[in-house]
This record gives structure tokens, sequence and C-alpha cells, in this order.
């Protein structure tokens, strides 16, 4: 037999100046099931607690009501009030007295019926709540990275020092990623490489951290705190344990010729290559589409000249399996190519580059050693041009958003490129300057005002080649709209971030969502921006939308923080108000029928297909199985499974119904 | 063979050596064009700007005209009837309310199930494989290939060549051994809408596109619409003035210029009723080429 | 006698509707005692037969709010209430059931005027319409007759 | 007929399948559906207009339970089911095999899923136009007196749950009548409890039903119980272009959605 106990809190006046408190717990202690109904001035106090507590004891309660201010305020503290009584902390319900009626409605009799039929509506709630545990995952305490650039970087460092175990996977065959492409860094010029090679050094030397590079993920399955990860780890053709990085097998190769993919096409590199000097590891790989051997089956000069022995011909294609407790996706962006626009020639001009190609220009380390110099003749250019949002902002291109950091990289490459080139001029076409962060306007009025590049406000409609020129054709919108023609020597599109390539069969591989464009998708766009809708998978970096890298560090470490909060204890504890699927004796096995129609609503990949079989093996059955470490409690799928085979604690169908019969047949 | 024509009033008047030329390369590869039966004007210039169900109808009707006749291709060869005729065809799919209003209006019942053809298309699908063949001449000159605004704009509605920088007269004329240049204006506007009222505009739109072309070598430019023809043509006096030097590069319509490398009287091609002269000749006889080369198909976006 | 007060029913969702509802409160802005809010999770869970137990209860009124779409706590649950909802009320209209006394609406976390206003347009509303019998009494009916 | 017998005979004779669902001749005129085991009984196998019953439901039948592979006699009312019931991952390809027959009686062979989607797709569908007329006639009826008129349809019904035993999408081993806590539906059959389960069943047949008229055939009282859900098969079509029994992979029009969908009517 129920044994439910009434709180009424008078909340100081805030309920009691509108409600008639006493008559309502005198009420309430007529309800069937009631046998103990109370007001008191504080309920959420001391003694107010106290008094909870007391009579919990003293009357043996199976249930309490507190009928005070909202449950989203005040819940927490009156289960954790009955839990210390003695009391499964979710027998205890709350009605809302408070902000759904004496806050809104005047004082009189029919604000007090209706106190009456809230309290009632909990009491007949709470009589059917089940005596609830919460739910404990155990954690697996290794964090898997997944992309090594600057955002992966920041997230591996992170969880490391916090003494956490990290494994990292990066695709190329060195860390690095568009960071490491840089030349100098926004807003303070300093020297990309000068800042992030001691990071990748740090990565690679970390004793917490297992790297694997030219390698990608194959599959993931499990849930948050136990995700068993299949990490492909592709053929370099060298033994990694015993190359030392010489460097011979690549000056000796006599295939040189490839594109070199760090130099955007700008430079050649061997077949046999490391990517850039500075790579992290220090160790080559053999390009199988262009290596001679691997095309004819002679030479082997690499072979031949290592004296480490590292060289494998014969190596495969190696799968790696590992447990990991949560996953950091920092698979970063990619940018459109200069094919990508028919105004501007379908990128069959050389010298009209992409940003990222114009930062190699101007690296020191780049094919022409820092001098900005352009690629079909090697001519310094005096008039260059740079067009910011290429592709950006232009639905008509299918691309809507905002690629966020150009403004502030076209307005760093006038710079640079004024400073390198002292009797050049630069022109910038915009739509809008959106300089918006930390020293980002000064960045772009020094741009204007020290730089003395030349913004122009419009539109590139063409850009055609003549005499060796290239004819920029633009619109002036400030100057009443006129045609602006530039003879350019070289032209630099600032085109749009993009996904990167792959972002997609990766979301799918993770059962992360993904919007229209490809990027990730967080799972509240203001409060949860680094989480994904996938307990135990977080974002950082811009794979979730263009971000610079100030912006990508930050959510790295914000994903690390995340991470070792996960990792701060060994089991997960989680609210048990999840939905469960219904049980019963064979040759039942479940009232499921197993029409699926829950998996398909359940936007957390929580529903299974749960295999029942008879002593041979053979199938019996096929029902939905609801993972509790999965399921975010929504209790969509008890609203579509018609047969009513699955229910939801805490909102069940026959506490929902008893509240609606409450409310009415009384 | 028999094909569908439209002719148009402007192939019926002044750019009668487009219809020509049509007619007679045509004769020469033995497809008879037949011409819809009663036509009527396609409301390119000014229907469409007054009054939509109007210019929608226009079009309807020699349509549906068409398909009565029995015709399953039709070929038309100004680039604006064929953009009227395209423009609704498109419009009609995808309203399907508004085409029963048209059928309403125009009293015939138009399907949609013709494929309407441009002079690019009609000679990609029906001559080119058959050139090698008839070929007498190569046309051995630096050529500029004009497509002008109608031909490949709005790329979703006529679904032809990339809106940019097109290639498929290129090709062609690449096929007739011409030099075909690289250059910036192609689909460049001639400045056709104000051909009577402003023709100084025209003098300095349709300047620009003669200037580029003789800068970069072109000895002849080929178009492929009667109102590119006639502004680059006819207005050469104005473009001169523009440009403040005189040009005499000839504007041949690109079947001109496959019925001068299949041998046909320049005459019969119409040839002599251009503005500017036409002075091309030296033409170097044709060999058919033993060794098939392959040809590279453009990439139409 | 006193006018007709109508029996409103609310369903919400926890995370926009309910705590829409919250800040009416604590915003102090007033209206009418005749709905009572019952919780639910998010709208995706809200059960079409709780509607007609409702009527079937003798409510007169019915409200079902959520959030707004594309904010949902967790995603698309609102997207597939909207489509049950869409449904369930073309069954109603064709079976007679009055379908202005359910009253759909998307009230977030930080409309909490909507959320009065809603609430009182509703009132006047059902108040127009009078006591919903029909389905009431289907229920009350003596099973024999 | 004789090409049926053919196909079921050289099925079975080849083991291929175990068990050939389809119809023999019955009491007086009747036809009754037949379960054939052994090559010789498809003799008795016939196939006529009066064969009009959705065999599909007893796919789902203890029947069919212990067989591993089945052949079914399938009109084109029997294939929709069969597809439907696939994307409710009810039936499995490889255990059953459609020998398909057309309106109008015509064999057109053994039919796999993909073959059975396109023959489907080609196949009359929607509202006829007397069921469009009835809708139309009950639509236009006053909000009163179209309750009223559902109250009293309703009233006859005696729960034999006929409709529910002869609909193959009515395959829940459970059915929700029979939940008892909380009591969803009033078992008795008084006009309440009528109404609800008619609600109910409407519901959850909604973007489901393929209709094949099977329920409204059944029931001993003539009620047009399947005008609520062609209605909403017709409705679930106009709004979500979602049509049932087309497509193995389809999902059902209440377990998906999209961005655009209606909502003139919400606040």
């Amino acid at each position: 037999m129920a044994r439910i106990g009434v709180f009424i809190c008078h909340c100081g006046e805030n309920i009691s100046a509108t409600v008639d408190c006493a008559k309502v717990a005198e009420a309430a202690a007529k309800f069937p099931g009631v046998v103990h109904s109370i007001d008191y001035k504080y309920m959420c106090s001391d003694p107010g607690q106290t008094l909870v507590g007391n009579a919990i004891k003293e009357h043996n309660l199976t249930g309490v009501v507190v009928s005070a201010c909202s449950p989203r305020m005040h819940e927490p503290t009156f289960r954790r009030a009955c839990a210390e009584a003695g009391l499964n902390p979710y027998q205890c319900e709350m009605a809302n007295l408070r902000e759904h009626c004496s806050w809104v409605h005047e004082r009189n009799e029919k604000t007090d019926d209706k106190a009456i039929d809230l309290v009632r509506m909990l009491v007949e709630k709470v009589k059917r709540n089940n005596a609830l545990q919460p739910i404990k995952v155990p954690v697996t305490k290794t964090a898997l990275v997944i992309g090594g650039g600057v955002a992966g970087i920041q997230a591996a460092l992170d969880i490391a020092n916090a003494g956490h175990k990290v494994i990292m996977v990066e695709r190329e065959p060195s860390i690095g990623g568009h960071m490491s492409q840089l030349s100098e860094t926004f807003p303070t010029l300093d020297c990309s490489q000068c800042i992030l090679t001691p990071r990748m050094v740090e990565v690679a030397q970390n004793p917490n951290i297992k790297l694997y590079t030219y390698a990608e993920i194959e599959s993931v399955e499990g849930f948050v705190g136990n995700f068993i990860v299949k990490i492909r780890k592709k053929a370099k053709s060298i033994d990694e344990s015993k190359c030392n990085g010489c460097g011979l097998c690549t000056t000796k190769c006599p295939n040189k010729k490839n594109p070199n993919e760090f130099e955007l096409g700008m430079a050649k590199r061997p077949a046999i290559y490391v990517p850039f000097p500075q790579a992290v590891p220090n160790i080559p790989v053999i390009d199988k589409t262009q290596c001679t051997y691997y095309k004819t089956g002679k030479c082997k000069i690499c072979e031949k000249v290592c004296q480490a022995n590292a060289i494998q011909f014969d190596q495969q294609d190696e799968i790696i399996e590992v447990p990991v407790g949560a996953i950091a996706i920092c698979t970063g962006f990619d940018i459109k190519k200069t094919d990508f626009f028919p105004e501007y020639g379908y990128g069959k001009h050389k010298d009209i580059i992409d940003g990222l190609q114009f930062e190699r220009l101007a690296s020191a380390s780049g094919p022409t050693a820092g001098e900005i110099r352009r690629p079909s003749d090697g001519q310094v250019p005096k008039k260059i041009v740079f067009v910011a949002c290429a592709g950006s902002r232009d639905p008509a291109k299918g691309i809507e958003y905002c690629s966020k950091i150009c403004c502030m990289y076209t307005a760093k490459h006038a710079i640079l490129y004024k400073h390198k080139v002292h009797d050049g001029t630069a022109y910038i076409f915009y739509m809008d300057i959106r300089a918006a962060g930390k020293n980002y306007d000064e960045f772009t009025r020094r741009a204007i005002e020290e730089d003395d590049a030349k913004y122009i406000r419009g539109r590139v409609s063409k850009i055609y080649e003549r005499d060796g020129k290239l004819i920029v054709v633009g619109a002036d919108t400030l100057m009443g709209a006129q045609t602006v023609e530039i003879e350019a020597d070289m032209v630099v599109l600032a085109t749009a971030g993009v996904a990167n390539q792959g972002a997609e069969k990766l979301a799918q591989i993770l059962h992360v969502s993904y919007d229209q464009h490809k990027f990730f998708s967080e799972a509240h766009p203001k409060l949860k921006p680094v989480e994904t809708n996938t307990a135990g998978i977080y974002l950082a970096g811009a794979c979730q939308s263009p971000k610079d890298i100030p912006e990508s560090v930050a959510a790295a470490s914000g994903v690390a923080g995340k991470i070792s909060c996960l990792f701060s204890n060994s089991e997960l504890t989680r609210e048990p108000l999840i939905a469960v699927v219904d049980r019963l004796a064979p040759p039942q096995y479940s009232s499921c029928t197993g029409c699926f129609m829950c998996q398909s609503v359940c936007p957390y990949n929580a529903i299974e297909r749960e295999e029942i079989k008879d002593r041979n093996g053979n199938l019996v059955k096929q029902l939905a199985f609801i993972n509790p470490g999965l399921c975010q409690g929504c209790g969509t799928c008890v609203a579509v499974c018609k047969s009513k085979s699955i229910d939801i604690e805490g909102y069940t169908n026959s506490q929902m119904y008893s509240e609606v019969d409450a409310l009415l047949n009384f | 063979m028999k094909l569908g024509f439209y002719p148009g009033c402007s192939l019926e008047g002044a750019s009668r050596e487009y219809n020509e030329s049509v007619m007679a390369i045509a004769e020469e590869m033995g497809i008879e064009l037949v011409s819809i039966p009663d036509w009527n004007c396609c409301g390119a210039t000014a229907a469409h700007n007054m009054d939509k169900e109007l210019s929608l109808s226009l079009p309807a009707r020699n349509l549906a005209l068409a398909e009565e006749a029995g015709l399953t291709e039709l070929v038309v060869p100004c680039a604006a009837c064929y953009s009227r005729f395209c423009a609704t065809q498109h419009e009609l799919k995808h309203d399907e309310n508004l085409h029963k209003k048209i059928n309403g209006i125009i009293e015939k019942e138009y399907k949609g199930n013709l494929r309407i053809l441009n002079v690019i298309q009609f000679i990609e699908e029906f001559i080119i494989d058959k050139l090698e063949d008839k070929m007498k001449f190569e046309i051995n000159k630096k050529v500029a290939c004009y497509y002008g605004c109608l031909l490949v704009r709005p790329n979703k509605v006529l679904n032809f060549d990339r809106t940019e920088d097109p290639q498929t007269m290129d090709a062609v004329m690449k096929k007739l051994g011409a030099d075909s240049i690289d250059w910036a204006f192609k689909t460049e506007c001639c400045g056709a809408g104000f051909s009577v009222s402003f023709t100084e505009t025209v003098g300095r739109l349709s300047g620009q596109i003669i200037e580029d072309a003789v800068h970069r070598g072109a000895e002849a430019m080929i178009v492929a619409c009667p109102m590119c023809h006639s502004n680059l043509d006819m207005r050469r006096p104005e473009i001169d003035k523009y440009n403040k030097k005189k040009s005499d590069m000839p504007i041949i319509y690109i079947t001109q210029a496959i019925g001068l490398a299949l041998g046909i009287d320049r005459k019969k091609l119409g040839l002599q009723r251009h503005f500017v002269p036409v002075k091309l000749n030296d033409f170097k006889p044709y060999t058919k080429k033993t060794e098939v080369e392959n040809p590279q198909k453009m990439e139409v976006e | 006698m006193s006018e007709f007060e109508p029996k409103i029913v609310a369903f919400v969702c926890n995370w926009c509707t309910y705590a829409g509802a919250d800040l009416t409160g604590t915003s102090r802005i007033k209206y009418s005692s005749n709905v009572r809010i019952v919780r639910f999770p998010c709208t995706g869970r809200i059960d079409y037969m709780l509607l007609t137990k409702a009527f079937a209860g003798g409510a007169d009124g019915i409200i079902v709010s959520g959030c707004h779409p594309n904010d949902c706590h967790y995603t698309s649950g609102n997207f597939y209430a909207r489509r049950r909802w869409m449904v369930f009320r073309r069954l109603c209209d064709f079976m007679g059931i009055d379908t202005r006394r359910i009253i759909f609406s998307w009230v977030s976390a930080a409309e909490g005027a909507k959320w009065a206003q809603i609430v009182n347009s509703a009132n006047e509303e059902f108040k127009k319409l009078g006591p919903y019998e029909n389905y009431h009494k289907l229920s009350t009916q003596e099973i024999f007759e | 007929m004789e090409e049926i017998k053919k196909i079921a005979k050289q099925l079975l004779s080849e083991n291929k399948v175990q068990m050939v669902i389809g119809f023999e001749k019955g009491t007086a005129n009747k036809v009754r559906p037949a379960f054939f085991t052994k090559p010789d009984d498809v003799e008795k196998l016939i196939y006529n207009e009066a064969c009009i019953h959705n065999l599909a439901l007893y796919l789902k039948k203890d029947i069919c339970h212990h067989v591993s592979n089945v052949a079914i006699v399938a009109n084109p009312n029997v294939v929709r089911s069969i597809i439907q019931l696939a994307s409710e991952n009810q039936v499995k390809e490889e255990k059953v095999t459609i020998i398909g027959i057309s309106f109008e009686g015509k064999s057109i062979g053994i039919l796999d899923f993909k073959a059975a989607e396109e023959f489907a797709k080609t196949q009359p569908k929607g509202l006829k136009p007397e069921d469009r007329a009835f809708i139309e006639k009950v639509q236009a009826m006053p909000m009163e007196e179209r309750f009223n008129y559902w109250v009293e349809t309703f009233s006859t019904c005696v729960k034999c749950y006929a409709c529910r035993a002869s609909c193959p999408m009515c395959y829940c081993g459970k059915c929700n009548v029979e939940t008892n806590n909380p009591q969803w539906i009033p078992v008795a059959s008084h006009k309440y409890g009528n109404l609800e389960w008619h609600i109910m069943r409407a519901m959850h047949l909604a973007g489901r039903c393929i209709n094949c008229g099977e329920c409204t055939r059944a029931c001993p009282v003539d009620i047009p119980l399947n005008m609520l859900s062609y209605m909403l098969t017709d409705f679930v079509m106009d709004e979500f272009h979602a049509e049932a029994g087309l497509s193995a992979t389809y999902a059902p029009a209440l377990s998906s959605y999209t961005n655009i969908d209606k909502e003139n009517f919400i606040k």
C-alpha cells in the first residue's frame, strides 16, 4: 500500500500570499494513499528538509510530494533529502505551486482548486514511481583523438597532461595539419611553424600519447566510456622501428618529379618522401602510386641506400583494435580550389591561386623561400589582387555561410606582401570586413593604414588573362557601383572553407550528425558547442565550421576538459530516466515485435537489435534493445511503439495516464 | 532524315544568310528540315518583358504545332527563339497549373515531349560525325568563337555547355581544322537590346568584343545567333568609332564555316550578304586522316 | 450561475514550454488559472491516446506545446511530434472530434509572455466554444443503455 | 491458374519451399485459404475472382512459424503487404517466395523483392472513386453530425477483432487494446470503448495501410472502418509523399520527418 507524504511550502509569502497552503494540505490529507500532509514556511530550508526526512522515517513513507517551486529548481535538493532519510530519491516528486500557480494567478478559490489539483496529480504519479538506481557505466580512460592538426594536438596534449592515455590518429604521414602550412599567423604575425613545431614534438614525446600517422578510422562500436575502435594503419613501406630519419632515401630517390601536396602542387617531391622538414614523426613514406618499383618492379634504390634496413616493400595495411572511453573529432577543414570558379577561368590561369598557396609562397620554407613570385614565370608581382568571399556567402554556389577566417588572412596576406614587395600594390575586393576578435580590427586597420592595402568594397565578376596580365573586372559599390578594372600580375582567391573530404564517411562511422555542408553538428549550438549528439564523442576545431587558430585551440581545450571530467571517475553515473523494452517469459520474450520503428526515431542511435536465440543457436526473435549508456530519455520511441512495449522511467505510461486521470476523474 | 525546324523572324529577314547556310549544310548531309506549319512569333523581344502568359503562349503554340505535326526534334537556329522555347518548356514542366492554363490559352494540347536543339546541338548530333567524309577544306585560320548570352544562359533551364568559358563551338571549329583561340569575351553582352535605340552602346559593348578578338590575332569570329551577328557585322562603323581603329575581321555563322569546309558555293551560304566582306580564302585542302584521333570530349558543367 | 470556466489540460515538454511557463512565473505575468500543466520529457513522448483520454475525462480544451523546430533538447522529438499531430488532427477532424479544442504551439524557454498569451487566448476560445460534452458523455454513459 | 499450379508444384517438389499458401475450394461456392505442403496437394489449388483475401496475413501466423521457406500466391495487395512487412522487419526475403498474380488473375511468375517493388509501383493505387466519394460525403457533414455518425456506426461493433485478425499489418504479439496497466482502451464494446479502439487502430495504420480493404470485408457488422485508414493513407501521401508497400526500405511516415512539414496549425 502506498504511503505518501505531502509537503506544502509557503516559500515565505511567494506561495502563501496567493494560495491557501493550509487548505491545500488539508485537502491533500484526504487523498487516497496520503498518510501525512503538512504545510511549512520554507521547505527548502534546513529545518524544512529535516521535516521531510523525519516524516519519511516516522510515517514509513513510500513516496513524497513536495509542493513548492519548479522541479527544475529544487528537485535535486529534495531528492537528496529523501535519499538521506532512506527513501529512494526517485520516489520524490514536486508539484509546481509557485511558478505555475501562485505567481501567475490571483488569490481566489479557483487558484486554491488548481493547487489542490496539481498536488493530486503528483500524488497519483508518485504512487507509480519506481525505485531506481543510477546507471553506472565503466569508463576506459583512454581518449581517441582523430586528426593531428592544431586542434587535435591541443586536445591530445591537454588530456595527456591530465594524466590520461591518448591515441592520436592522423591520415597524413605527419601531424601538423593546415597550420603547419601557414607562413605567419594573424593578428600577431608570429611564425606559424615556430609556435606549432614544439607542440608537435611534445606530442611525439609525451609518454601518454600513442601516435598513429598515415592511419584512418575503420570502424567504431560501443558507447560512451566503452568504444571499440578499429584503426587502419596504412602501409608506409617503412619499418618505423628501424628508420632513424636520416633522409638518405629521399635524396637518392631517382623519381623526384611528383607534385608536392604540402606545397599544393607548387613544388615537386620524390616518391619516397617526408611531407615537410619538421614532420612528426620524421619517417618517410613511399607513395605507391608514384614509386618506380611499385609501377615497374625495378629500382629499389632506397632499399640499397638505407643503412638501417628500414625499407619494407611488402608491408601490408594493419588493423589495430583499441578500446577507448571518449573520442575527439579534430579533422579540420579544406578549402575550395580555384577550379571551382567558372568566372575566374575554372582554374586555368596559373597565376590565380588560393589563400593556402599564397601562404606557401610567403613561407620562408616554401617553394620560393619566402619570396613572393608568381607560379607561371617566377616574376615578382607588382600588382596583386585579393578576392575575399570567393565562394563564401554565395547561395548561388551552394555556400551560404561566412568562412570566417578569410577577412583576417587576406589582410595578413596584404601586409606580408607589402613587407616583401615594397613597391607593389595590393588590392582587396571584399563584401564586408568581418574582424571581430581580440586585436583583429586593429590588424585590418593596420593593413589599410600602414601597409597601404587598397580595399575595394565589391565583388569580382570576371578575371581574364591578356598579354601576361590578369584583368580583374569588379564593381566598387562605394563609388556608385562603377566598374573597376585592374591589370594585375597575380590574383589570390580567399576561397571558401569547406568540410574536409571524408568528413561524411567519418560521421557515418561514428554515428554523429552533420549539416548540409558536411560539417559536424554540435549537440547544442549555444550550450553544448563541443559535444556531439552521441555521448562521449566531442568536436573541436574547423571540422565543425570554419574556425581560426585561437578558436580551434580553445575548443580543443574545452574538449580536453570535457573528456578529463568524464575520466575523473572510473564509473559513469547517469540519471536512470531512460527507456526500456519490456521483457516477458518465453515464448514471448517481450511484447516487442521487432518492427524497429523506434530505431528510426531515436536521435541517439541508442536502440539496437537484440537477437533471441534458442539452445541450438537458431534465431527465435529480434527485439529492440535500448542501450542504457546511450539513451538520453526523450521518450520519442515510447510514443511510436504500437504495442506499448517500450516505457520510459520517470514518465511511464502508467504515470502519465494517472496524472491525466487525476486531473479530471475524481 | 527529317527534323523539325523553326526559322523565326530573323532567319526570314535580316539573317537570311543564316537560314541559307543551315539549309545548305543540312542538304549536303541529307537532312530534311521541316518548318513547323503555320508557325508564329516566338515572343523574344517584347512579350517576355510585358506579359508572362503571352510570352509563354507564343512559344507554346509553336511547340504544340510541332508536336501535332509528329515531330520529335526541333532545330531552332536563332538563339533568342531557342531561349524562349526552352524557357517555356522549363516553366510549364515545373508548374502544372500554369501548363493547364497555357494549354487553354493556345487551345492546343502541348505535352512537352519535344527535344529542342540549338544549332550547335544540331551540329553535334547530326553533322559532326559525318564531317570527315565530306570535308573538302580545312579552315586553317585563327578564329574566335563568340557565344553571346542566350545560348548558354541560364544554365539550369538550357542545361547546355558551361556558362562561363563555353567550349562546344570551339570543339566544332577545331574539328574543321581551325585554331580557335582562348579569349575573354565569349559570353560578354554584344548590346543586342540596344541594336536600334542606342547604337553608341552597341559600339562600346561590341567594340570590346571585336577588340579583344583582333588583339589576340583572330582572323574571323564565329557566331550562332542572328542578333550577335547583326551587331558585330552591321554596327562595325560604330564599333570602329569606339575602338578608334578600323577592323576588317569578318563575322561568320558557324554553319557558314561548316559550309566553307564542305566546299559549298559561297553564294549558297549567303556570304555575300555580310557588311564586313568575308575575304577568308586559301583554305588548305582536306585529306582524311587515316588514324582516328580520339576526340577529347569537353567536360560540360 | 457563474460564467463557464473551461477545464484545460496542457501537455508540455520539460525543456522549452515547461521552462517557459516557469519564466512566466518568475516574470509574474498573470494568466487564467483554468490550465493544468502535465510535464513530459519531450513532445516526442506525448501520446495521442492521452489527448483522447483528457477529452474523455471531461477536458474542454487541450494545449500541446514544445520546443520550436530545431530547438528540441533531443534534436528531433518535436519533428516526429509535429507529424503525429498533423495526422491525429486530420483523423479527429474526419471523426468529428472538435479540433478547435486542441491547440498546438511552440513556446521556448524564453517565451514566458507567449505562454501566458497562449493560455489566455485558449481560455477565451474554449469559453466561446462552451463545455465539450460529446466525448465526455460517451465515456460516462451507462454501458447498456 | 495452371501456371500457378505448375510453379507451386515445382517449388514444392524441388523443396525450394516447404509450404505454398494459396486458395482451395471451400464450402458452397466459396474459396478458402489453403496451405499446401505436398506437391500432389497442389492439384486442389484454385485461383479465381473470389480469391481476394489478403494472404500476406498468414506470414505472421503460427502456421508459418516453423516453416523455413514459404511461397505465397500474391495478388498486388498481397505483394504490397509483403513489401510493407519487409520494411518493418517482419518478413525476410530469403524466406518468402512471391508467386505474383495481377489483379486480373494472370500469373506473372516468381518475383524477388526488387521485382515485387517494381510490380507494386505499376499497380493501381490510391483511393478508388467510390472511396473518395464516401470520404467526401462524411467530410461534408457538420462536425456534430460527423461525430454522431461515427459513434453510431461504431456502436454496432462487438469488438470481435476480426478487423485486427484479418489485417496483415496488425501483427503485434500483444495488441495495445490488451494492455491493462494502464487500461488505455476500455475492453467493453460500448460506444466509448469502440470509438477509442478505432481511433487507435487508424492511427497505428496511418502511413502503413496498403488499402486492401480486408478489415471491412471481415467485419461481421459491415462497419466501413477501412475508410479511416484509407483517408489517412491519402493524407499521408499528400502531406509527406510517403506510400506504404512500395519499398522494402520504406521509413513509415510517422517515424520519419522533414524540416518542412506543415505547421500552419501550430501557434
